[in-house]
């Protein structure tokens, strides 16, 4: 991945998640408690503001800042999530891995500090699919991959309505948490999105 | 909707704990923190407990939370002198136990209910 | 001495709950708070973890505490990410966990009685 | 037992807590949170000065009085317990009973409210034996009785220092508790030589 890509995607991101925070804090307000938006919010302005001061590198530098603003910025369940999500990204971008090994990354390491499996309800339920279609669709070059990504994790956000929430606060609700979209992984689903979007666009300049 | 208060030995403990229950379960809940002694000191207070419960109930019950075993015997004495009998103590961890009932007092669940989603946080593993 | 942190959604909880550890550990226990968002709001703080542990380790270890289990993630990343490794989190109810250890603590016990004394207030009873 | 004896009681009481409150505070450092003096302080402070204001009544009124003060006064677990003995004991006498009836139905009260048992460490380790010495030499006089409760609740308060604590705050510390006097246990004795004082003087007039 190119470092204007990142960046651009960073920022596209960033752009999603302000239009969209109304309808991830109701979400959060239906089944948590309210703030995925406000978190969010608040995570990737400051990330967005890191990577503009961020001198020249790579994509891998840009993606390790972003997760490292959204570890001390969100407050949320979600911040050390994607915090984790994003510098798993970076380490791998900078290692020299390719965006499919460095999502596959991502996805092990969210997993492995948020000990959730897929059907619990969570963004596991959409990062999960979307990993795998990118991988599956990674031949067909990066644009296809991404968009088959975000398809996958919209998706997958969608799949997580039914579902009884197994981790984080909505699994307080038991079963009265079915019959919600979980907002984290509406969000992961933004975030792909934001990614297929300027793939397709190639980086900004 | 069930009432839920939260007897602490710290005033700013029972309050914290208030705003983060008001976050997850809504303002409609009435959750009323009895934290400190008369003067605002560690410890607890027997007319501070009393309002808050009468504060916090609105005619489907009350649960009563406590930090420590100490506490309890205040709130006890509180709910043995009170004449409306529907003020419920129960044993639970006291964060933990109050973020469930609250979240459950939200949806509308009586007070049955909302005792046992307190009661079960005990078991309820955190890693 | 072992040291305690506790990392709370809530400033005024975490601070609240340090001043009940301080009356029964007395002042030589360090005990820290790391409650709140970095600006003071609902939710918890990398860095104010990172500095609470950093603060209360003074070479016997430090047992973090938690109030939910979504300050889990953040303290665990923290922890990860230190280098010194001498800091352990624990599951335990919050507020019971941190009374029973600050006793121990106080005691001059080690990082590991400390810990179980924390685990072992999920069973002890109120009532 | 007459109103001018409790009164004088009463007063005798809040003038030994004053007189021992850093002993109390001393003893609950060891095994508790430091504060058995200042709370026990405040609250017969507040209950002398609330029995001061009473209009004449009978003895069971000040001993009622005295045990709702407490009761909001005092602020630790020996609050709602000292509140529980004195309301029991005004209770009791103002239904006509005897001091010795009073006494135990304090016991009976003390025990139901704490749940605790002789051997567990607390109050009821001195209120035990000096509700039973009492009874035992309610015969001989009402200076008499007052004197061997005195007595037992002394050496009741001393029998706690092998004792483990398995009640209140000091059963935290477990096998650690053991070596120290408990401080509930040690009020308890000054309440009982203060009522073995003024039953020898007779009422202060
Ligand atoms: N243990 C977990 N593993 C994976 N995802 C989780 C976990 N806990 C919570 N989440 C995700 O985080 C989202 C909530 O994020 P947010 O509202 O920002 O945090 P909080 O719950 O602390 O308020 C949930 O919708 C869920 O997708
Ligand atoms: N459950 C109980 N039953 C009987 N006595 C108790 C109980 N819990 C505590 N006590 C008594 O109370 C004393 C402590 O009183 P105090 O220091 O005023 O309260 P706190 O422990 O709340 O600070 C103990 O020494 C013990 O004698
Ligand atoms: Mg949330
Ligand atoms: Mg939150
Ligand atoms: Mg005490
Ligand atoms: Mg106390």
């Amino acid at each position: 991945m190119e470092e204007e890509l990142a960046r651009a995607w960073i920022a596209a991101v960033t752009a999603a998640v302000r239009t969209e925070a109304d309808r991830l804090t109701e979400l959060d307000t239906a089944i948590g408690d309210g703030d995925h938006g406000v978190n969010l919010r608040r995570g990737f302005d400051a990330a967005a503001a890191a990577v503009d001061s961020l001198a020249p590198g790579s994509a891998g530098d840009v993606l390790g800042k972003t997760g490292t603003t959204l570890l001390s910025k969100v407050g949320g369940a979600s911040g050390p999530l994607y915090g984790t999500l994003f510098r798993a990204l970076g380490k791998t971008l900078r290692a020299g891995g390719s965006l499919a090994e460095g999502l596959q990354a991502a996805l092990d390491g969210v997993r492995q500090l948020g000990k959730a499996a897929p059907g619990d309800k969570t963004m596991v339920d959409a990062l999960t699919p979307a990993v795998a279609a990118y991988a599956a669709a990674a031949g067909e070059g990066e644009a296809d991959a991404a968009r088959a990504a975000a398809d996958a994790a919209a998706q997958g956000a969608r799949a997580t309505v039914p579902m009884q929430a197994r981790k984080g606060r909505a699994s307080y609700l038991g079963e009265r948490s079915i019959g919600h979209q979980d907002p984290g992984a509406t969000s992961t689903a933004l975030i792909l999105a934001a990614l297929a979007d300027v793939t397709a666009r190639g980086p900004a300049r | 909707m069930v009432g839920i208060v939260l007897v602490s030995h710290s005033e700013r403990l029972a309050h914290g704990l208030r705003d983060m229950l008001v976050q997850v379960a809504g303002e409609e809940v009435p959750i009323e923190a009895a934290g400190g002694t008369d003067d605002g000191g560690l410890g607890t207070s027997y007319d501070r407990i009393l309002v808050a419960i009468d504060r916090a109930d609105r005619g489907a019950g009350v649960l009563v939370l406590t930090d420590l075993g100490s506490a309890v015997l205040t709130a006890r004495t509180v709910l043995e002198d009170r004449v409306a009998n529907d003020a419920v103590l129960v044993d639970a961890p006291f964060v933990e136990g109050a973020v469930a009932a609250a979240v459950l007092a939200g949806t509308g669940a009586g007070l049955d209910e909302v005792t046992q989603a307190a009661v079960e946080a005990r078991d309820v593993r955190k890693l």
